[in-house]
């Protein structure tokens, strides 16, 4: 009845050892307890506020953290457990990174031989140029050094170099930022095409409005916590949502009325156990401040104990 | 910390060392530091009290090799080596003091200068091209030339020569700060140009500088070192560490090794505790990561 | 009052692009002017231009037909820059940036949801949405007369953003201040404006 | 073309001031060049006119601007005066000082420049790791030692306890300048380039491992190790292209530290190259001669700059077209 799970990631946690004053450390962890999954063809959006942790989660899939980054929990890969190993052979074929910006293409090489990676058989040459093609650039883009690139171009060339590999998971960190609306809906359309390719992808972005167009569906993080995972059609009403976060932020929207309330995130050092919400939760209580499941709500999940399934199972 | 990074957030940046080591480090460069300052301190103040025992000569205990009386033995006329060396380090302690404080001032000035006039600017890098044009060694030679060589010729040499890379740093730290937008916005919102320079300029400058300071200790003491040994500086009566390894020379053959050996391996020891301090004190004021 | 460009061209040292070229606007006390244009157009440098922090290579800025620098120390056109981070200068506690902007009402404070804890920390030690809400309070001087906002919430997330706006919306009313809003998304400055200018 | 015209222009004129402030330097000197090269017990014995002969062959009384001209003229028609201490042409003593000292400065500044760079790389590669330790440890020691003792560390160790190397000089002592072989010269030439070459490394290490922790922790180089590039390929595609032209730019420019150097190793080991004749020239009061290895060795210098610089506005692809555009 559904597709087959690609990627799933279960109870994750990244936390950093960090200098807390000028001479004592501590132990912070920026990535609290995230689940996500993505199946073939699938566009799943990974929306959360600045400073959530979301580009630690592409970061953590592909085995890239910092040496100072301590991971816990479980990524699966076609229902095989990755291990840094794994993660090291996946990269690169199976899985591929789409980066925010152009600082992530070697700024003294070529853009052929940077999309090839070095390589120089005929088959690398010709895959560079039917990507190229495909994304109407001609052949002289390859003679050219990253910061001869415009800003639609290298857009399209950040893409170009994750298609190389023929992935079947493609992992977009922010790749829309500080792009005018035209651009921006121009890259999602891309995504969404490679996904009706067969690919599945997984779009890290804090832009609700603009992951709503192409998702298929929406993974919220709060805090370092995933809170909801719904429909991208649950979002066309507030009354479909089903976390407190996720309806105040439907509520933000421009196009639902702008509406605000005070939703800043905990400072990482001082979240709360339990629900990271609860400070400026209407309904919250006692309750809140215990461990709380990440349960199945309808065609999601959702990690509260408030809503009406929740309450229902109880 | 920054953990509620900024966005686009990317990998969290300092600190990069590895875990096992971390818990220490500020602490370790603290203690590291201290101890670096308080043994040349020690050599200091020692050198200075065995000031008279160097000069002793005494015929009866000439070219010994190290013993317990004298670990680093003694030279031709019986003075005693150790004596002598840590009278030489002293002095080249004291200056690499002054010669340092001196180019650091100089730096000070000159960098900031240059950041703040277009005209001072191209005749600042003019001079810094012109200084660096002439092989530091042969400057040292031509400036205690023109001293009539001495004391005076190698604290003005050092001085002179020494100033180029810090005022270089000052300049381009004093730019960046000038065109920074906080000190801009500052100055909207009715700072005066003396609370711009006390509160957003000092500040960030002096970390700066003092570890650039304190990096040049080691430099102006190697140069005095060698330009002394050259012949250029300090008269050969008084016991420098150029000059004790200048004499040594023409006994080396002779076999008498430890009088080259113990005096060198002291002035390296002096100079990589000035490099140690300096590095400490770095990677202390090290804004990527400080103050967090 | 009335704050009026006219004429405003502008490039920078040994680039070639003209990025303003003999540009005109003007923005009035009380009102909320959106200016949308995409990237690269200059945005960001005329509004540094109106508040005084670049000089125009033509055309003259005043504020009621005097020029900028006449109203004394305090500029009484104040901008908010993109980035908080670079706004701020990190050796200094949040309490005193925050004095930078000389006495800050307690009520911009409070309604910007400044939390007290905050102006104890360094500014790194505070997200970008944190940053900001202290930068706008910093700008919001006794004798700011209009401000400036250069897409001061594109790296927010967008209940910042709302939070933010409302706001501005509020205080700009509340003391018939100009602003004028600088964007690349519509939506947002046709839920702000007032009007909207192209460039 | 108009970049290389522009920056070899300032370099001419650099040279220019140069010379003139070394030439201010020697004339304020209080060593008096008579004094200093006919001797004061000579001088006493002789003639009110013989004097005054000798001072203006010296110069003594013309003013410093019109000594400077007159020096400037001659040493563009190439001739740069009489070496008091040689009683010959400085011209032709520079250049057979010279020629000993390219030997010894140019297979010292290859030598350390290709082996810094490779420790370099070794250590950037492997941070905070046993070799980067030992490497790093090393840099320390050599950079905080003077290089006169570093050369007769190795002076004691190799020519007077294992004795397999000469002790100094060019050329084995008393022999007949045709009968030295070019080995013989090259066994003479082996420890003060060793002591150079060992002297030299730190420096050029040091900075190569500080450009490759740069790169190695650049957004780039993340994204090559997400997209599957192992260690080999992103040491060939990114590591060795962003850390080569910085490195050879400071080994150019870096030309002023071999000369320092081999002016100390040399007075050491009595290698009779540039180096030691500027340390006699200084001593003695021979003013042509310091003035002329001081604008001898301030051409090389400068020629290194020049070459930093064009190395860089050439082969950067982003400096090229900056220039262009500007």
């Amino acid at each position: 009845m559904e597709k087959t799970p690609l990627l799933e990631v279960k109870n994750l946690r990244i936390a950093f050892d960090q200098y807390s004053g000028r001479f004592s450390k501590n132990n912070l962890g920026m990535i609290r307890d995230l689940s996500v999954m993505v199946r073939e063809g699938e566009l799943v959006a990974v929306v959360g506020p600045s400073g959530s942790g979301k580009s630690l989660l592409a970061h953590g899939i592909l085995g890239i953290l910092p040496d100072n980054a301590e991971i816990e929990g479980e990524i699966r890969f076609r229902g095989t457990t990755m291990t840094q190993r794994c993660k090291e052979s996946l990269r690169g074929n199976e899985i591929a990174l789409v980066p925010q910006n152009l600082s992530y293409l070697d700024p003294l090489l070529r853009m052929g031989p940077q999309l090839r990676k070095g390589k120089r058989d005929a088959k690398s040459r010709q895959k560079t140029r039917e990507i190229l093609a495909h994304y109407s650039l001609n052949e002289q883009m390859e003679r050219m050094y990253p910061f001869e690139l415009s800003g639609g171009m290298t857009r399209r060339i950040l893409i170009s170099t994750a298609l190389i590999d023929s992935p079947s998971l493609v992992i977009a960190d922010e790749p829309t930022p500080g792009l005018d609306e035209k651009l921006a809906r121009r890259v999602m359309s891309h995504f969404r095409a490679i996904a009706d390719d067969g690919a599945g992808i997984l779009l890290i972005t804090h832009d609700l409005e603009l992951a709503l167009e192409v998702a298929d569906r929406i993974s919220v993080i709060y805090a370092g916590t995933s809170i909801e995972d719904a429909a991208a059609t649950d979002f066309l009403h507030e009354e479909t949502l089903r976390h407190p976060y996720t309806r105040a932020l439907w509520r933000a929207m421009p196009r639902n009325g702008f509406r605000v309330e005070n939703t800043a995130q905990p400072c990482v050092a001082k979240i709360p156990a339990g629900c990271p919400f609860q400070q400026h939760c209407a309904a919250a209580s006692g309750a809140c401040r215990r461990e709380i499941p990440y349960r199945r709500a309808g065609e999601g999940f959702v990690r509260c104990i408030h809503t009406e399934e929740a309450v229902a199972a109880t | 910390m920054n953990v509620q990074a900024k966005e686009p957030a990317r990998r969290p940046n300092p600190p990069r060392a590895t875990p096992r080591f971390q818990i220490n480090r500020r602490q370790f460069a603290l203690i590291l530091f201290l101890l670096a300052v308080l043994s040349l301190t020690a050599v200091a103040i020692a050198g200075d009290r065995c000031a008279s025992i160097a000069m002793e000569t005494d015929f009866t205990q000439k070219n010994l090799a190290p013993c317990l009386s004298h670990p680093f033995g003694t030279d031709w006329m019986g003075r005693d080596m150790l004596a002598r060396t840590l009278t030489g380090l002293s002095l080249s302690v004291r200056l690499g003091l002054l010669t340092a404080t001196a180019s650091a001032a100089i730096a000070a000035l000159m960098g900031s200068a240059a950041a703040m006039n277009k005209t001072l600017d191209a005749l600042f890098s003019w001079l810094i091209d012109l200084v660096m044009g002439v092989p530091h060694i042969l400057l040292l030679i031509l400036i205690s030339f023109a001293c009539g060589r001495g004391f005076r010729g190698v604290v003005i040499g050092v001085t002179l020569s020494h100033w180029m890379s810090l005022a270089r740093v000052i300049r381009s730290e004093v730019l960046q700060l000038k065109q920074s937008a906080y000190v801009q916005i500052a100055a909207k919102l009715g700072a005066s140009h003396l609370r711009i320079v006390l509160r957003h300029m000092v500040p960030n400058l002096l970390p700066q500088f003092l570890v650039g300071l304190v990096l040049l200790f080691p430099h102006a003491i190697l140069h005095e070192a060698s330009i002394t040994f050259l012949g250029f500086g300090l008269p050969p009566e008084q016991p420098a560490v150029g000059i004790i390894l200048s004499e040594s020379m023409q006994y080396l053959v002779m076999g008498r090794w430890w009088l080259a050996v113990f005096p060198g391996l002291l002035l390296v020891t002096g100079v990589l505790l000035f490099g140690v301090a300096g590095n400490c004190l770095r990677s202390l004021t090290n804004p990527a990561s400080a103050n967090e | 009052m009335i704050l009026e460009a006219k004429g405003v061209s502008f490039r920078y040292p040994y680039r070639e692009k003209q990025i303003l070229n003999r540009v005109d606007i003007t923005v009035a006390s009380g009102e909320r002017v959106g200016l949308l244009a995409p990237s690269g157009y200059g945005k960001t440098t005329l509004c540094k231009i109106l508040a005084g922090f670049e000089k125009p290579d033509e055309g003259t800025l005043l504020l009621d037909s005097q020029p900028l620098n006449s109203f004394g120390r305090y500029c009484p056109v104040q901008m908010i820059w993109q980035s908080p981070e670079l706004a701020v200068n990190p050796r200094l506690k949040m309490h005193r940036i925050l004095a930078e902007g000389g006495r800050v009402n307690r009520r911009i404070v409070k309604k910007l949801g400044i939390e007290d804890a905050w102006l104890t920390r360094y500014p790194a030690e505070l997200s970008g949405g944190e940053l900001q809400r202290f930068c706008i309070a910093r700008a919001l001087g006794e004798d700011t007369k209009f401000l400036l906002a250069d897409e001061i919430t594109t790296m927010l997330d967008l209940i910042t953003q709302g939070q933010i706006w409302e706001f501005l919306l509020e205080e700009t009313t509340l003391r018939n201040i100009g602003l004028l809003v600088i964007s690349h998304s519509p939506a947002l400055i046709g839920a702000v404006c007032t009007r909207t200018q192209a460039l | 073309m108009r970049f290389v015209a522009k920056t070899s222009l300032r370099m001419a004129l650099l040279l220019v001031c140069v010379s003139i402030l070394a030439f201010a330097l020697v004339s304020a000197s209080p060593v008096d060049p008579l004094g200093a090269n006919v001797g004061q017990a000579a001088l006493g014995s002789m003639s009110v006119e013989q004097i005054a002969k000798l001072e203006t062959y010296w110069g003594v009384n013309e003013p410093p601007v019109r000594r400077y001209l007159a020096w400037a003229g001659d040493f563009i028609r190439g001739d740069m005066g009489i070496s008091l201490l040689y009683r010959r042409n400085v011209a032709l003593v520079l250049a057979e000082k010279a020629s000993n000292s390219l030997l010894l400065m140019l297979s010292a500044w290859i030598l350390s420049g290709a082996l810094g760079f490779a420790l370099g790389i070794a250590a950037g590669m492997n941070r905070e790791k046993t070799a980067d330790r030992l490497i790093q440890g090393y840099c320390a020691l050599i950079a905080s030692m003077p290089v006169f003792w570093l050369a007769l560390l190795l002076l004691t160790v190799f020519a007077v306890l294992l004795r397999v190397l000469p002790i100094g000089l060019s050329v084995p002592i008393g022999m007949e300048s045709a009968a030295v072989t070019f080995a013989d010269r090259l066994r003479h030439a082996t420890l003060p380039a060793l002591t150079l070459s060992v002297a030299g490394i730190a420096n050029i290490a040091l900075h190569t491992r500080e450009k490759v922790i740069d790169v190695m922790s650049s957004d780039y180089v993340l994204f090559a190790m997400a997209r599957g590039e192992g260690r080999r390929s992103i040491l060939r595609l990114h590591v060795l292209r962003n850390v080569l032209l910085p490195a050879v730019t400071l080994q150019f420019a870096s030309i002023s530290e071999v000369f320092g150097g081999s002016v100390l190793v040399e007075q050491v080991f009595s290698y009779p190259g540039l180096g030691q004749t500027a340390v006699r020239a200084g001593l003695g009061g021979d003013v042509p001669l310091l003035m002329g290895i001081t604008v001898v060795s301030a051409i090389i210098v400068l020629l290194g700059n020049l070459a930093a610089n064009i190395l860089y506005g050439v082969i950067d692809p982003r400096m090229r077209s900056g220039r262009e555009r500007a």
